[in-house]
């Protein structure tokens, strides 16, 4: 299985993580952190960016040890890997900003229990070599960021009416204080993936015309 | 004999059918809510009016829009739509900006039903959705109230009625001092009982003379609504009865206990949307439940939850999240009190 | 509470209040139907196997003589319903659509169609095992509708005991009158063919129900009982299905038939009036069952009546007598709650049909938009067995039959009607539930 | 009501604050096996099993960390608290209970990586709460997480027999009808005040 | 790989060899990494500890000052069985205030915090009390869920935190209490010095910070107001 993987370009396993497989909206993993910290585009992007940094750091870790790691233990040691990380970055952003770090508050450290590190560490980490395995997961790692920035970013617009704490709409602004409390991450995340369904259903239909067409 | 040539039509038994029928339920209950509305802008003016018109054209528009997106016919004849803008405009203050009712309209049609497949799949009441969500959504306006019977409600408009979309509402509070209301603070009788523990007159609450949500003041109106569609057997007489009657006996219980703090259950019975809410919400049919003993849990659920919102939470007034709550239940409800078919000895557990 | 309520009122839980319609023929006295050219008798017109005939075409039979024999236990034999020659075997359809086969009987148009068949009898002396033969030869089965073989409920099981015979004069369903004239005109008849069934039996209570819509009925059948028949007439109330068993034996004893059970097990047993009144003008005069009592009615008949009418008549000639107004009709055999349409003019008249209903074509009052149920709980409160065919008509939809079967009693629904019938989205409920039931008995044999 | 009351805490982590519905933890599970009541209500049980048993674990592993000044050490004990947790009360149910066993089954090793809990055991320390306070936020908090399952199967089973639009199948309604859980549990907000 | 799958089936190595051998490997791997993490950890922890506790001295200092205006340096107390403890290193919320000290070292007042439950949950404050003016001199929010654009205005409405420049809380050190109780009273009744005017719709956020500053008031001033001059005195 690796082997076959080796040929092909890395492109396809970097842009993967960003759409077509994007673990928010195709494959609905690490719905907690996108719901909880996605209320403003800042939020939104320091716990992308700490995803980020965490999902690359243990794939590439756990790529380098694949062939030491026994595999009846390799899950413990998975996220004996994570939990480090997520350590390392929990005190990092104490050190950049306090702001920030109470504002994503536990979210943070619950980064460990992400399905998505554990999931491609699992998945693909420990079948691939470093390079593919950090593409992959800095691919993913922007597709959640990416995923948490329109939701913050809606969230944001409406609930605040500013855009990375720029006033967007002017002082008449009425913000929706919905969109900033908690079943206004339930709705925006949830139209956001109906919006994505009716694309899938749309370019199926498409493809579903062009089909006989072709035949005739 | 021409007539034994003719062609047989086939068609399965029963043959027979009542005349009751999906359109004929929902006209009578827009012909019972009409009333409750026309005393609403009696009290109110034409503020009221307005909201109540915008919210309406909202909630048909939206609907009219999702059958054309679906490409499915119209589903407007149903009335449905209509009358989920007529039950949210009630639960509306008088003065909310005419923007904020037409989203609460687009929401409570969108989300509330459309979403879920239309009429008769909707899980929640739409209204109530709509509602819920302008709660959360816009806090402040949504518990802006002006007097009702204000001298001038017929020749001005409430300064907020107005606002831009998406803009914040004008200042009521020019407008309520100039309607020159002895000592109106802008407070409903329920958040003046809670916050200022200040009492209001009974007789008051009960003839609808009070601040309030649109169509919630008059609780003597609202009851001869209700009493008209139980008499014409459209309306489930249970629900009300289970929510106002759990309403009132907890209430007692709070006021046997505590009469300097807690209010009357005659207070309870007829302040805020209780009686809206029992009559004309918790009996929405697809959002209740149909198994007998289901339908009296419900509506003790319901009545139960609003007296502990109001008298334990942080609201005024809890009907609406109550409802809402009940009908979430709904489902668990009903698969848990199945009926004992006739001739079944035990209950069998599934 | 309800159920003490009920029992005061001699009633059930649940049930409607249909429109009666009964006013059309109710005043109308029975009038015997001329005989058609051609009788059709089918070989199969009760429950259980059809019977084996004993005649060849050609062969000349005379009004009231065997034609077939019973097949088994639960069978009944056939009797000529005219005078005539055999013609041949044909298929029919029958009233349920499906082709069975019949003895065609061309009928003598110049016969004077006397009985002169069968001899006297001497009921008094005979066993309750005499009896029961006797009744299985006369070939009468339940004329209410059900046509189950009267004698095969005369055989109780090993260790169980009928205390009380239900009589059933309820005639529940809307515009169907026969019971209604048969219990006014022969009141004596029933009462004899109780008494015989009685002894049959050996039963300590015997109970005629009558619905509060027939308060003549009610004073007739009085006047002819003597106080040592210790026969008593209740009244219970009009109300749909008040005729069905299970109801009747609720609303008169207030015991519950269990679920999947019979009444025999609640030491009950119930019988149709007219099945009665048969029994007793037959027995005596050991003949057999070759004409009933029908209503025809409906707003597409000319002449609604009450008819004798020979087993065996195609609808057809029936229909040639009453009238029949222009447009295309629904013809329904039975009353307009259970009985099903026919498919053909040729379907011939038989033992379970107490009615002929013509209604104009149906108008769907939801101008055709096809509204899904909206869970307004209509029909839980109408279902006289208490299911829920609110939740039964939604898992249909999505044919998950298994869960209708297990969780939701598919198979204790029979069918009244009343959960369609108080439907307002005009859901075809009962007939999804048919169809549910049928694919969960398939799936069942198949397992 | 005080907010440390334990009446408060039991009522703030059920409903004011459900973890599901308002603090945004166990969304996965939420999701993924709210489909029927059968499954729901038994994943409701195992977690709330794994809460207190994790959640006391977690309490005396923190004071012995406090006491060693290695809090930093706090993320990577927790986790192996969880999942010994887990092992422990998956070999305590098939030692004393194998029918409860049998029916938790297969959501027993799932609940690792279940956020609610992770979630509790940080926020019970960041609360620094007592024992009694622990496990009466425990036994809240795994209430609250059960309620919204049985809810939220409630609702799915039902929607399975209603014709949702072909394009609101799957985790959007889902999420939508959270949506309006969250809405209509806010009234709960206040509570106890 | 290949000479492995080519070797016969029939021919096994012992397996309790193998057994051992593995689950060396298993722990000596686990061990490894547990070590590895750990030597992480702590160096992490070690190089951002300064970063961190600067910044979090800052944002305390940010909330101090604006609470007690005019400060420009504070020093950090602790409540201890009727003696107040500088620096405490392990004083629970609430039961740690600060003494603000302004550009010329004079005493200005102490920051003290307090919390109640809110609307939605705990409303975490601190306040500046001034002892020389006997009056609450300000008041920000730690942290809050309250209701944005209702319950939030807490923090953010001016009119709500003007409440706080001179809230009066004189002390009666003879009965032990405050002369006047801190109370909140309905939107624009505010009458007296010592009431708070309450906003406008979110009557419980309103009532949760009168509560919690009359609570904490009556419980620290007279455990504060002996101190007072060691305070002044005690300049950084």
């Amino acid at each position: 299985m690796t082997a076959t993987g080796m040929s092909e370009s890395i492109w396809p396993v970097y842009t993967r993580g960003l759409w077509r497989e994007n673990p928010v909206f195709v494959m609905q993993l690490g719905m907690c952190p996108t719901l909880a910290v996605s209320n403003s585009v800042i939020n939104s992007l320091s716990m992308g960016l700490a995803t980020l940094a965490v999902l690359v750091a243990s794939s590439a870790l756990v790529s380098l040890m694949r062939n030491v790691i026994p595999k009846q233990v390799r899950i413990a040691t998975y996220i004996v890997i994570i939990a480090t990380f997520v350590t390392v970055v929990d005190y990092a952003l104490q050190a950049i900003s306090l702001d920030i770090h109470k504002a994503l508050g536990a979210f943070i450290q619950l980064i460990v229990v992400n399905c998505i590190i554990l999931g491609r560490a699992e998945a693909f980490a420990s079948k691939n070599s470093v390079v593919r395995a950090i593409t992959d997961a800095a691919g993913m790692g922007l597709g959640f960021t990416f995923a948490l920035i329109c939701l913050g970013a809606v969230r944001e617009l409406l609930g605040n009416g500013s855009l990375l704490g720029f006033d967007v709409f002017g002082p008449q602004f009425e913000p929706w204080a919905i969109m900033i409390l908690p079943p206004g991450g339930f709705f925006v995340l949830g139209a956001w993936l109906l919006v994505f369904a009716w694309f899938k259903e749309r370019s199926a239909r498409t493809a579903a015309r062009k089909e006989p067409s072709h035949a005739g | 004999m021409t007539a034994h040539g003719s062609i047989l039509e086939l068609q399965v038994s029963p043959h027979l059918h009542t005349k009751v029928n999906v359109s004929s339920i929902m006209l009578h209950v827009v012909y019972s809510i009409v009333p409750v509305c026309l005393f609403g802008v009696y009290q109110f003016g034409w503020s009221a009016l307005a909201l109540i018109v915008t919210t309406t054209l909202s909630c048909l528009l939206t609907e009219r829009v999702v059958c054309w997106a679906a490409g499915k016919p119209s589903t407007l004849g149903d009335c449905s739509a209509l009358i989920t803008g007529l039950l949210l405009a009630l639960t509306l203050p008088p003065g909310l900006p005419l923007w904020m009712g037409a989203v609460g309209g687009v929401v409570s049609i969108a989300l509330g039903k459309a979403l879920f497949g239309g009429i008769g799949f909707n899980l929640f009441n739409p209204a109530l959705v709509g509602r819920a969500f302008l709660q959360a959504a816009f806090p402040v306006a949504i518990t802006t109230w002006t007097p009702a019977g204000a001298p001038q409600r017929f020749t001005s408009f409430v300064p907020s009625t107005f606002a831009w979309p998406f803009s914040r509402p004008a200042s009521v509070d020019a407008w309520i001092a100039a309607a020159g209301v002895d000592g109106f603070t802008g407070a409903t009788p329920l958040s003046l009982q809670k916050f200022s523990h200040i009492g209001t007159d009974i007789g008051d609450l009960f003839l609808g003379t009070t601040a309030g949500s649109i169509g919630e003041t008059s609780a003597l109106l609202i009851l001869v609504c209700g009493i008209f569609l139980i008499w014409q057997g459209l309306m489930d007489w249970r629900i009300p009865t289970a929510v106002l009657g759990t309403a009132f006996i907890t209430s007692l219980a709070f006021y046997v206990l505590n009469p300097g703090i807690y209010p009357s259950p005659a207070f309870m019975m007829f302040s805020g949307g209780l009686m809206l809410g029992a009559i004309f919400m918790a009996t929405d049919m697809v959002g209740s439940p149909v198994t007998p003993l289901g339908v009296w849990i419900y509506g003790a659920v319901i009545g139960l939850v609003t007296v502990v919102i109001r008298l334990k939470g942080g609201l005024p007034d809890g009907v609406m999240y109550a409802i809402l709550l009940g009908n979430a239940l709904t489902p668990l409800i009903d698969q848990w009190t199945q009926p004992r078919i006739f001739g079944q000895r035990k209950k069998q557990h599934v | 509470m309800l159920g003490l309520l009920n029992q005061w009122r001699r009633t059930f839980s649940h049930g409607l209040h249909p429109p009666e319609h009964k006013e059309l023929t109710a005043k109308r006295p029975v009038v015997r139907l001329p005989f058609p050219e051609v009788l059709y008798v089918p070989l199969s017109q009760h429950t259980g196997a059809p019977a084996k005939p004993i005649v060849r075409p050609g062969q000349e039979v005379v009004r009231g003589e065997p034609i077939a024999e019973a097949d088994g236990f639960v069978s009944v034999p056939m009797h000529a319903p005219a005078t005539g020659r055999v013609r041949s075997f044909e298929a029919v359809p029958s009233p349920r659509g499906r082709l069975v086969r019949a003895i065609a009987i061309d009928v003598y148009p110049s016969s004077d169609q006397a009985v002169l068949y069968g001899a006297p009898q001497d009921i008094d002396a005979m066993s309750p095992a005499e009896l029961i033969l006797a009744v299985q030869e006369s070939g009468v089965v339940g004329l209410g509708g059900a046509a189950f073989p009267t004698h095969v409920k005369l055989r109780v099981p090993e260790g169980k005991h009928i205390d009380t015979i239900i009589v059933n004069g309820c005639e529940c369903e809307p515009y169907l009158t026969t019971d209604h004239r048969l219990m006014l005109e022969q009141p004596g008849a029933v009462l004899k063919g109780l008494a015989i069934i009685r002894k049959a039996l050996g039963a300590e209570r015997a109970i005629i129900g009558i619905e509060a819509n027939k308060p003549d009925a009610v004073a007739a059948l009085r006047s002819v009982i003597r106080p040592e028949d210790g026969v008593e007439v209740c009244v219970v109330e009009s109300k749909y299905p008040q005729g069905a068993e299970k109801m009747l034996i609720k609303s008169l004893l207030n015991r519950e038939v269990p679920a999947g059970g019979l009444p025999v097990e609640v030491g009950a047993a119930v019988f149709n009036v007219a099945t009665l009144a048969q029994i007793g003008e037959l027995l005596p005069i050991h003949q057999g069952l070759i004409e009933r009592i029908m209503t025809v009615t409906g707003e597409g008949i000319e002449r609604p009546g009450n008819y004798l009418v020979p087993l065996g008549t195609p609808i057809r000639d029936v229909l040639r007598f009453t009238g029949l107004r222009e447009g295309n009709p629904r013809v329904i055999f039975g009353g307009p709650m259970m009985g099903p349409t026919i498919a053909s003019w040729d379907t011939p008249v038989t033992k379970g049909v107490s009615g002929i209903l013509v209604l104009p074509q149906a108008v769907p009052e939801n101008n055709g938009s096809a509204i899904p149920c909206i869970k307004c709980g209509a029909c839980v409160n109408a279902c006289p067995i208490h299911l829920n065919p609110c939740f039964l008509g939604q898992l249909a939809r999505k044919r998950r039959y298994d869960a209708m079967d297990r969780q939701y009693h598919l198979l204790d629904c029979f069918e009244c009607g009343c959960c369609t019938y108080v439907c307002p989205a005009e859901i075809p409920l009962v007939q999804q539930f048919r169809v549910a039931k049928q694919i969960v008995r398939e799936r069942k044999a198949q397992a | 009501m005080p907010d440390d009351s334990i009446t408060y805490i039991l009522l703030n982590s059920c409903i004011i604050n459900n973890f599901v519905l308002s603090a945004f933890l166990g969304i996965c599970p939420f999701l993924g096996v709210s489909g029927r009541f059968e499954t729901a209500s038994r994943m409701g049980l195992a977690v709330t099993f794994v809460m207190i048993v994790s959640s006391l674990c977690a309490y005396a592993l923190n004071l012995v960390l406090v006491s060693m000044e290695m809090e930093f050490l706090r993320l990577i004990c927790y986790i192996a608290v969880i999942a010994s947790s887990v092992q422990l009360v998956e070999m305590v149910l098939k030692r004393y209970s194998p029918a409860l066993f049998r029916a938790l089954g297969i959501f027993l090793p799932l609940i690792t990586t279940n956020c609610a809990i992770l979630g509790l055991v940080l926020f019970q320390t960041f609360k620094g709460y007592n024992l009694v306070q622990c496990l009466a936020y425990a036994i809240g908090a795994g209430a609250g997480f059960t309620l919204a399952l049985a809810i939220m199967s409630g609702l799915r089973e039902q929607l399975a027999l209603h014709d949702v639009p072909s394009m609101a199948r799957g985790a959007g309604l889902t999420l939508m009808v959270a949506g309006i859980l969250s809405l209509a549990f806010m009234g709960f907000a206040g509570l106890g005040n | 790989m290949s000479e492995q799958a080519q070797s016969n089936p029939l021919v096994r190595r012992p397996v309790a060899e193998n057994a051992a051998a593995e689950t060396r490997k298993m722990i000596l791997t686990l061990s490894s990494v547990a070590a590895l993490s750990g030597m992480l950890i702590v160096g992490v922890y070690q190089y951002t500890l300064p970063y961190i506790e600067a910044n979090r001295e800052a944002m305390i200092e940010k909330a101090v000052f604006t609470v007690v205006p005019g400060g420009v340096q504070k020093r950090a107390y602790g409540f201890s069985d009727g003696a107040v403890i500088p620096d405490p290193a392990s004083a629970g919320f609430g039961e740690r205030f600060y003494a603000v000290y302004g550009e010329d070292r004079s005493f200005l007042g102490t920051a003290l915090e307090a919390s109640a439950q809110g609307y939605q949950d705990t409303i975490r404050i601190l306040y500046g009390y001034s002892p020389e003016k006997a009056c609450v001199v300000g008041m920000t929010v730690l942290e809050s869920k309250e209701t944005p654009g209702l319950g939030d205005k807490i923090d953010l409405d001016p009119v709500f935190k003007a409440n706080f420049k001179a809230l009066d809380a004189a002390f009666d050190s003879a009965s032990g209490k405050l002369v006047h109780e801190v109370t909140v009273t309905g939107h624009g009744k505010k009458i007296n010095p010592w009431e708070i005017d309450a906003i406008s719709g979110a009557t419980i956020s309103s009532k949760a910070v009168g509560a919690m500053i009359n609570r904490s008031l009556q419980t620290n001033l007279p455990r504060l107001l002996p101190h007072v001059d060691a305070l002044k005195e005690n300049t950084p």
